[in-house]
């Protein structure tokens, strides 16, 4: 495939700008303006700027609780999904949802559950209504390497599989799930994800920190999904250069791992290098690209930090249709 | 008027509603080619073919799941759990999800979804085919439980659950499915939320749902030839509960019994007895009374599941103590 | 492997035994003597009587619902087995289980699940105590090709294969869930049994109508499990003659199918065939086992009949250790 | 006396069984190398060894199926489910299996199991990790279900709930898990199925558990400055229960406020509420008040979900009404 240079520019900034959001939810997590914890995506960038190119906005997205770039990207005001992080009034579903519930109707982003492997089987239901309303929208979900753990995730790839379900699987390994490595816990021949062949399900096991494979590959899935050919599944093989929440010092795994990941297997600094070797942006340009977001997350953070608090009796609004809750 | 069991009532809300509304559809395990294992979406698959009669592998987590994604897509699913003991295997999807969707989507989603399932014990089906499952569910917002006693009933409540934009878990009790009545041709709803006095009195209020509603008439008409005069109350929604039939009700008779074929502890029925304490405390003239299984799983043998069950003789033996309380 | 007379015989008389058992529980239910419904193995003999004989007495047993094979042959006294199915006092559990809950422990036979799938990961557990005990035994599980839509079958393999827990797998690949063919509900490669190898479980695939082949391939996989060497799926490929249930008219499936199945297949003609051309045994030596094993089941017919039914109040001992429930 | 927090009071009970008994053995997502998503299990892998300490995949149905398993095997497992709201996902396990082995069995198998959970909301964490399962699991003969409020109790009742035959839901609330207290070295056992009173009262009675036993309390205080004295219980076992405490504190005071954090409807404290009624009428000068979190998902903003929880003003207001009553 031959990128524009728009694309790549997009690819980049995107990146670039899943990074910086997620710096500045770290450090607010962590001065204590962010309540509850947060999973961040950094060092991940990529896969979720590459696959989420390849969607479009009437496409179901099934993020999970390490996805703050999916939501990102998904289409909703980005303002609003740090002032959900916030718990803002002004958040995307109110503050009533948090860093785990990030949820946007409108752009089809249903990443509401914390509950690991649970999407697996949700996931089948949006696709399946695409699929009988004869619509060409395609339902990717999200999940990382500990979650195959789930038996959801076999049965859902069995109906997969079965039905032709248009569904993007994106399978993060990030090699941990908590304290675990993925090979501590897992049984599995070369690949987490040939799992998937039990089902006939092509899997593809990719870079996950080369954004422009990834989203050639998500691409290409897309468009199997669309026209009718069924389900894939995406290995992403990558890594969090953060512990599991913001904050946790994650002293299972050694310090020469993260190292590595972060000198040599940045994602961003590695597509940087390649369009300035390939000449197709300079590092000036980029530079720019680098301060317009962090330009644009100040602005999400003061929107974030000088929106409201919810008021308290929305915490009992819209529990059931058409019946109110007693509240206090 | 016609008459109908309430298994072919149901096959024909069902029906009535998949003609009327393209975006309801059916799945579950063997409900297409097979018609279901109590055989209630007979002839569906054939008039409505493959797309919206879906055979599912046996799994029940991705039959729930399926009916979440699809509803929050705009779909209205009706899915069958063969037995109320199998929904267990789809617990999360129905407490972490169904019930939640509205809410974690502030309001702008909503989980149109009706899951229908064989709950109840009579059957010698033993300790995994036999439970009453509404406790399971009542300490968790957001899902509606329905448990209709009648053909009649079924029919018009579960066409008033298909329609309804709440997450309705919808109990059939399997002894029930061969009981014929009354039941119109043309669709109808029953409201959700309204009981239904079955028949008056003034001394005692019988409350029961599904099969406890025809021991509670039992034991009312033998009541009745000693001069005891209860009012039984068909519940017929069990979330959200009518209390306005309940407190009228207790404001006449000022006592109650309540009636439930699960065990005792933790039943069901204990949120009726604290919210008529909560509410109508100065009518009460006896303590609320429970009839329900014992605490123990439902045994297999005749002899043993009979002794699980309420009988009729537990609920004229409390009426009395309280009526001579 | 070359099998014994002794063996062979052995093998013979289970199947015929197994026969003649769903029979009179055929008969018994229809004529309304046994409580509830009754799920029957019959054309799967040589499945479960290949198997129990690779099994010693303490192997962990987990039948399924269709098992009364596997309950008769697993050392229970076996008039007891029936007095259970008749909902009896004499019952293995006192009445309290029947059919689909035929329990012992003595010869650890815990075959007390009727929900499809939970054994498979219970039986995590007992392999487990094996392995932690440091004791030979293995755990030996059944379960049906529907079964196999279940979530929990992958969240137990993934973990015995990470365990080297030593369990055997079986999977009776009867074609039909009750409906459903294999086929219907399923996507699979070649096998069923083929989503073993995801993770790194070796699976193979038998004839399960062929008890000898069925009873040296479970003795290999059981071999391999008490040396440590972890678990093995073996997908038996049989047919089971009746509906899914006893009375079940099972109008799902063509009739021709069944006819094929049992005249063709018949796991017992086929061994008495062999047996017969090998001269290893008479035909008449045969017969004369045939009436043995109908002695036999006469035997426990009575025993089961003139049991008495349980005392109702029986119905709530052993809820808890150590506490009472109220009764009546 | 020596002071630990709650959670380093589980973990030496932990500890100290695995040491006497060979038989004890943890397993859970993360307790091994880690020592817990709480810290709870911590040094205990480093002292037990991988053998004993296991770190599983997450699979909850698998935790808790290896769990029933090795437990009817005769070993004795502990198992962690990270938070209570997961355990939705082994629910089958737990209903269907743990809770009626020994039934099935007849009595001739024992399910010796533990399994621990955090539970509870004000953790800023929204609905997927704040819930409280208690009425999730009453209705399900089997069951013991132990939640501990002090440090001294965690201890004691996870070592009387280890030694105990049956399975036992043990509920460790995560804002507890800081708390300080004093602790013996030795092991010891607090009885299951025993109450405290934690303060004396003779004008109402107040029944909690967990976290909403401070909530009482602190109610209680602020209520004997307005001369109001009320009695303070601290269930420490919700199943079973003991009757004899709240039975004598009620015959005392005549009047009763439940409280706990899950929601209203089908609150775990109707059972209690209902075997007063059924036992005590007599004795109730006023309506049984429950106080308990809302009908909702627990949101997430910090404001959301205080407003959710119960307050001590709940109690208060309660307590005054009924006392006037
Ligand atoms: C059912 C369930 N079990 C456990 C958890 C707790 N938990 C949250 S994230 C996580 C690890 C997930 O690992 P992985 O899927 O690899 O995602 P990653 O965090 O690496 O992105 C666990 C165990 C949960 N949220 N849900
Ligand atoms: C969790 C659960 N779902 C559904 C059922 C109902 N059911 C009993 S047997 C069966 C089919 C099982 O098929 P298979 O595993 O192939 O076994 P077979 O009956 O063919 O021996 C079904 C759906 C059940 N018992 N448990
Ligand atoms: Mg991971
Ligand atoms: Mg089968």
């Amino acid at each position: 495939m031959n990128l524009s240079k728009e694309t790549l520019k997009e690819l980049y900034y995107n990146m670039v700008l899943i990074r910086h959001f997620e710096e500045v939810v770290d450090e607010y997590a962590k001065k204590g303006y962010i309540p509850g914890f947060v999973h961040l995506s950094t060092g991940q960038e990529a896969c979720q700027a590459g696959v989420m190119k390849a969607l479009k906005e009437t496409d179901y997205k099934f993020p999970d609780h390490r996805s703050h770039g999916v939501c990102l990207l998904a289409g909703t005001p980005k303002e609003r999904v740090l002032a959900e992080i916030f718990g803002k009034k002004t958040g995307i579903s109110g503050g009533r949802g948090g860093s785990m519930h990030i949820i946007d109707i409108k752009c089809r982003n249903m990443g509401f559950n914390a509950i690991q492997g649970a999407n697996l089987v949700t996931c089948l239901g949006t696709a399946f209504a695409s699929q009988y309303n004869n619509t060409q929208d395609v339902t990717a979900v999200f999940f990382g390497d500990g979650t195959m753990g789930r038996g959801e995730v076999y049965e859902g790839m069995n109906i997969a599989a079965k039905w032709k379900l248009p569904i993007l699987y994106v399978l993060v390994n990030n090699r941990y799930a908590i304290s675990t490595r993925v090979e501590d816990v897992h049984s599995y021949p070369e690949n987490l994800s040939d799992r998937a062949q039990g089902y006939c399900i092509p899997n593809e096991v990719i870079d996950g920190n080369d954004v422009i494979a990834v989203y050639e590959a998500a691409s290409k899935a897309v468009k199997r999904a669309r026209e009718g050919e069924g389900p894939t599944v995406l290995e992403l093989l990558t890594y969090r250069w953060q512990g599991m929440f913001s904050g946790d010092p994650a002293a299972y795994r050694p310090k020469e791992e993260v190292e590595i990941w972060k000198e040599e297997r940045c994602p961003i600094k590695r597509l940087r290098e390649k369009l300035v070797q390939d000449k197709t942006f300079t590092t000036e340009e980029l530079d720019k690209l680098n301060k317009e977001s962090l330009e644009e997350i100040q602005g999400m953070l003061k929107y974030a930090l000088e929106s409201p608090e919810p008021e308290p009796e929305e915490a009992i609004k819209h529990v059931y249709v058409g019946r109110e809750v007693q509240g206090r | 008027m016609r008459k109908l069991s309430f298994g072919k009532a149901i096959n024909e809300a069902l029906d009535q509603e998949m003609e009327r509304d393209e975006k309801v559809f059916v799945l579950g395990e063997d409900v297409a080619k097979m018609g279901g294992d109590f055989g209630i979406t007979r002839g569906l698959w054939k008039k409505y073919g493959d797309k919206r009669v879906k055979d599912t592998p046996l799994s029940e987590a991705a039959i729930l799941g399926i009916a979440n994604g699809a509803a929050m897509a705009g779909l209205r699913p009706v899915a069958e759990i063969m037995f109320a003991d199998f929904i267990t295997e789809g617990y999360d999807q129905l407490v972490n999800n169904s019930a939640k969707i509205h809410f974690m989507f502030n309001g702008t989603v909503t989980c149109p979804l009706v899951v229908r399932t064989a709950n109840g014990a009579g059957f010698h089906a033993a300790y995994h085919h036999s439970q009453t499952p509404e406790a399971w569910f009542l300490n968790v917002p957001g899902l509606y439980i329905v448990a209709p006693s009648t053909p009649y009933e079924a029919k018009g409540l579960l066409i008033a659950s298909i329609r309804d934009d709440n997450p309705v878990i919808f109990l059939e009790h399997k002894l029930l499915y061969e009981m014929e009545g009354e039941v119109p041709e043309e669709p109808y709803m029953v409201e959700l939320g309204k009981a239904r006095v079955r028949k008056e009195g003034k001394d005692a209020t019988l409350i029961a749902s599904q099969r406890m509603v025809y021991l509670a008439l039992e034991a009312a008409e033998e009541l009745s030839k000693e001069d005891i005069q209860v009012e039984v109350i068909d519940l017929r929604t069990l979330f959200p509960l009518d209390k306005d039939a309940i407190f009228d009700s207790v404001a006449k008779t000022g006592r109650v019994v309540l009636v439930n074929e699960a065990p005792k502890t933790g039943n069901y029925v204990n949120e009726i007895s604290q919210t008529i304490n909560e509410e109508m405390f100065e009518f009460l003239k006896a303590p609320i009374k429970r009839v329900t299984g014992l605490d123990a799983p439902t045994a297999f043998a005749p002899k043993l599941e009979e002794y699980y069950l309420p009988h009729k003789e537990d609920i004229i033996r409390e009426v009395k103590e309280i009526v001579e309380y």
